[in-house]
């Protein structure tokens, strides 16, 4: 029993963390605000010079080759700095997928750094990403095993209309009506489903990582503030929200990980894990983002402060992969209730 | 007990639910945007012309003299017939009150029927850099001029609409050695004078709804100032009383809003599943009770009873209410809750509701303190 | 619109509040933990003298004639008092039932003073007060408008066991097994559904009695209790706490009496009104319990302190005619949901 | 990551399960009565025979050397086998690792052999009239003895079980010029010595659980004393530290309890509504967070962290998951949970654990101020 990150895994979540801590600034992500293209697309070309396009692609096929619990860590620090881009999508979801598919093409271009996928996997008209993705995925039950279609841009495009999101990063696209086939991939439905669960998982591991920095920011704000004289972090209220804060975070991110440690050793669980740390992690996100405006206060409301960037993406991704509730739903079912 | 309306109220609500059904525009922009507020004064001078924009004030002032129990029906009708939010608001409902108690009869003159006719539009000047919730510690400041009349030098922040709005009216502390609440005086004055620089900028749900206040040496005469010289933590306090009070929240509002989440989950029978139904049915039984509370406390004042600290009771119900109704409507949109849409922006704009008009902390120390009889320290 | 008490209403609840408080005192209550039916029928004997037991029956039939208005309040001093007496079963649901009933014996010896009522109104095995009750009113469905059956007291002794509350005042007694036939009440559906939604509006009443009772106790407590060199209820996180149980408690105030009007009126939405009432009351009065149980600390765990008299009639109670869920569900469905 | 357990983990485990299978006794009463305590000592003599009592003390105590996961372990298989609460607790998980890190070797010869066969029985002196998390404000005094040992005079109460156990441990005021946690003594003390009145007195739960303990002028040795004069703020801070940490509550408690609450709704399938069955689901995910969170926790002391107030986390969370979840067996019993049963019982116990061991409130302080530093004032 070892509940902890190995030496490698922690040196590649530093790594990963510089990185991002430097070149994913909240500067950066107002860019991709204005224009979500190119914020994805420069971001996008640092972190495949670190190969992590590759990194959930078996080694033989040109990748890194790591596992979940190697890679988790990572999609944490993506959600961090609120890191405006389908990493989830394109790297964990996508990659292994196109490996599995036998989709060279996709998967050379995905390799290079320039590939970026979208997901409608869970039967949703919307496809975060989709007004920019170079491919989208589409599904109406991948937690079933169900089949997985691509879509090229020109398709998705001529098939979509962008819609605005409260996260104008996401720049999501909505495929109204009926939807072009595609090309079918390749997949037993095993395959499928654990890209489903990838999608789930890395999705809560960004919010983990997106709680992570509302809360820091706010306990950086509180200490900081003054109102009657004194921080307002002195007042018991207020440390009792920051409190419930930490609490709900830090319950969510060993859940998160075990469910990694199930996926990469295939436990019959495994479903079941995912779900779970998904509902934690979406209501540890909703939570936290919550406490931190009312601890900000009116400040929390400008946009010209940065504590938006971080929530909105909260709001906007936390029903996404599954809210809180259809996951526990999920659990229910697994325990047999 | 009698919970039945008299004829005359039965009949003040089917002439306003007429009027408003018939009036109330569809589509408006938001009003914390320059384009929509320009729609909103259209709407609110359209009401003042039909003699609907202030009900409870006296007739001289545009209003119908209604009752409270008027002012209740007026609210959900308005609310019921899909009314938008009103800009004029911060000036009707909160320094509007305060000029009734305080002002002169040449300032209620002066004020209110411009006021009501959306012809003066007013906005808060409450909060200032490092000054949130805590508005005794104002420090902008005010000082005679030996011509006569005040000089105003200071910052106000989050001034909701501050930049699209004619007036302001806020604190400024009068006498220099002053500390905390002593040696305030409340001011209101035209943005318009020189000196004044106003700078907005964008709020959380997307609008550039906030507006910061600079103030260089401004030159107001006598007649800006409401109630007196150094009184202004009084007068001010009578303010947030209404603002946290009844006047800012009606009901009808909320009621509103929750026969609106019903209508969402019945046009999503497979969203709707059965602990959303429960939450559905919580916020609108929380809708209804505040409804209720609210009956109970009309009752009193109508008695000659003043709500006092019980005002916080209202300000933390209605607005964790709102945030448990609004997030419920996020449950049932799924993953559309991201986008841009009336529900999510109504669901941001609520998480607001325990910050402003004193923050949600403080409300729960004056109900401690003053209903309650905690000691303070 | 008038929404308050009038001077009578006023004046009969302060009487009885005065009586009350004089003669159902902690040690009263105390008393009938040892000896429920004694404690009973000390405190029945001296409402019966304020004319209580007839006071939902017409004047016609020699009661009162009051309405659920006059009513309600009465039954909500009774919870403040924790009144060991089966009071909502006897008076408010039993005797006017009795009176529409035609059951001549049973409504003169009640309108005496000397029938005491249990009710077993909604499909539980449970009948509270059943231990020494004189007639147990049962029905499987009687918020639908089902029969209404009546037992002796014999009858249900030979029927049932005494089980354990864990308020030993409610003398609880199960019917398991068979049930005995008993007398089939002579009454419309609407008599019938009329008598279960006294019942819930009556249990509603007394648990908000309890809930002001037990915020009261505790928030003398903090005001008296010194730690770390100051009253306790000086304190942030108890203050929040108590505002949020004042909160609880004056926003189900009200609607439970305007529940009591809708009886009075007989509402088309009587049914909602009732079942919102008892919702409101019954997650009030158990938040209120938790948070004067945190508030006191350990005292609140020793029995020769009074508070937990008042907090188990709670934990009793508030899942008795219709848990707050179960209500909430009516009020779904009354809502088109 | 290596979320195994070990070959020979899983061998321990095997042979724990076996034994407590075997052994687990059935329909003790509560081990809080005198007739239960009776029995609950007769169970851990014979967990004590068969060298379980004290799994991770050394051989030589009377234990196996366990290592955390082992103990983990144990504890897991306890709570399935339906092992009951162990009357021993006080001792064995507050005052034993006070012994270990502050006792002398002849103190530790003479305290844990005792206390580990159920023959010594230690209940904790920690709260006074007045004094209830306010560990700082004992009043309880010792002074020296002229002949030798010290004289302890003062009023403890609270102290669970203290009607049946023959020792008690807690803090006196030694240096009476002193305040709040300055000159505190840590004193373990036989509750036969001549001065020492116990009066037992009723719990809310129905059983006779606390007592009132009244000490005048008492004598014990010098070697009564733990961890050095006018130490016992520290040492005793060591010894809430474990109560509120790892050792008062481990998983397997929570995660025994979960699966009950499962098994209850799959009795009751008709009680298990969609909203009942969400709650249980959650209620079994946080156990089971819970189970995960400890894990990464010893992971991170066995190689050679400190908890340290990360434990304040540990209490909030497994004292609250506690609460919702018999609150949520309560709502599957219906109209049956007023019945004094188990879980209702267990119930109002779970409401207990945010006020032991510190309160919840001190927790989210201790949370706040250390985890993430805000200040104090």
């Amino acid at each position: 029993m070892y509940f902890a990150l190995n030496d490698d895994q922690t040196a590649l979540r530093e790594g990963v963390r510089d990185l991002l801590t430097g070149e994913c600034t909240p500067e950066l992500v107002r860019g991709a605000w204005a224009d979500p293209a190119a914020g994805a697309a420069a971001l996008w070309a640092q972190l495949t010079e670190m190969g992590l396009p590759g990194a959930a692609v078996p080694e033989a096929q040109g990748g890194l080759g790591l596992g979940a619990c190697d890679i988790v860590p990572l999609l944490e620090e993506a959600g961090r700095v609120a890191a405006p881009i389908p990493l989830v999508e394109t790297a964990f979801v996508a990659a292994p997928l196109f490996a599995a598919a036998g989709l060279e093409t996709e998967l050379d271009l995905l390799l290079e750094g320039k590939l970026l996928v979208a997901c409608a996997l869970d039967g949703s008209p919307l496809v975060p990403y989709g007004q920019f993705a170079d491919r989208t995925l589409i599904s109406s039950d991948a937690s079933a095993g169900r089949s997985i279609r691509m879509l090229d841009a020109v398709t998705t495009a001529a098939a979509g209309s962008a819609v605005d999101s409260i996260d104008a990063t996401r720049a999501v696209l909505s495929l109204a009506g009926d939807r072009p086939e595609g090309v079918r991939l390749d997949l037993s439905p095993a395959q499928a489903t654990a890209a489903w669960q990838r999608g789930v998982l890395g999705s809560a591991a960004e919010l983990v990582g997106l709680a992570r920095t509302l809360l820091a920011q706010t306990t950086a704000y509180v200490k900081d503030r003054r109102q009657f004289g004194v921080p307002v972090g002195s007042f018991q209220a207020i440390k009792h929200h920051l409190a419930d804060a930490l609490i709900a975070v830090e319950f969510a991110g060993p859940a998160v990980m075990r469910a990694a440690w199930s996926l990469d050793q295939g436990s019959s669980n495994r479903d079941r894990d995912v779900a779970m740390a998904k509902a934690l992690a979406s209501a540890a996100a909703e939570r936290v983002a919550a406490i931190a405006v009312q601890c900000h206060g009116a400040i929390a409301y400008t946009t010209e402060y940065d504590l938006h960037l971080y929530a909105k993406r909260v709001w906007a991704g936390s029903r996404c992969w599954g809210s809180a509730e259809w996951q526990r739903r999920r659990v229910a079912v697994a325990l047999g209730l | 007990m009698d919970l039945e309306y008299t004829e005359s109220e039965k009949e003040f609500r089917a002439q306003a639910r007429e009027w408003l059904v018939a009036n109330v525009p569809r589509g408006l922009k938001s009003g914390d945007t320059a384009e929509g507020f320009a729609q909103h004064v259209e709407w609110e001078k359209l009401l003042y012309d039909a003699r609907w924009a202030v009900v409870s004030w006296p007739e001289r002032y545009g209003g119908r003299a209604a009752s409270l129990w008027e002012w209740l029906i007026f609210e959900e009708e308005y609310y019921r017939a899909g009314g938008p939010p009103r800009v004029t608001q911060n000036g009707i409902f909160l320094l509007a009150p305060t000029v009734f108690d305080f002002g002169t009869p040449e300032q209620q003159d002066a004020v209110l029927p411009r006021m009501a006719a959306a012809d003066d539009l007013w906005c808060q000047g409450w909060s200032e850099p490092g000054a949130g919730s805590d508005l005794a510690a104002t420090s902008s400041r005010a000082k005679p001029d030996p011509t006569g009349g005040w000089r105003l030098t200071g910052q106000k922040t989050w001034t909701t609409r501050g930049a699209f709005c004619t007036h302001m009216f806020g604190l400024f502390r009068t006498d220099p050695e002053s500390e905390r609440h002593h040696g305030l005086t409340y001011f209101m004055i035209p943005l318009d004078t020189q000196g004044i620089t106003v700078r907005g900028f964008d709020r959380l749900d997307g609008d550039e709804g906030f507006a910061e206040v600079f103030l260089e040496d401004v030159h107001v005469p006598d007649e800006a100032v409401l109630g007196g010289v150094g009184e202004g933590w009084r007068v001010a306090m009578s303010t947030t009383g209404s603002e946290r009070g009844l006047t800012l929240r009606s009901p009808g509002r909320f009621m509103s809003a929750a026969e609106n989440l019903i209508s969402l989950a019945q046009s999503r029978p497979d969203a709707a599943t059965p602990i959303l139904r429960d939450k559905i049915a919580s916020a609108w039984i929380d809708a209804e009770a505040y409804r209720l509370f609210t009956l109970s406390q009309v009752t009193s004042i109508v008695a000659g009873g003043s709500p006092g600290a019980q005002s916080s009771l209202n300000k933390v119900f209605w607005s964790e209410l709102d945030i448990r109704l609004q997030g419920t409507a996020l449950d049932l949109l799924g993953q559309e809750a991201e986008l841009d849409g009336a529900w999510t922006r109504s669901f941001m704009f609520a998480l607001a509701g325990p910050i402003y008009a004193g923050t949600n902390e403080i409300q729960r120390n004056i109900i401690a303190e003053r209903l309650l009889g905690l000691p303070r320290k």
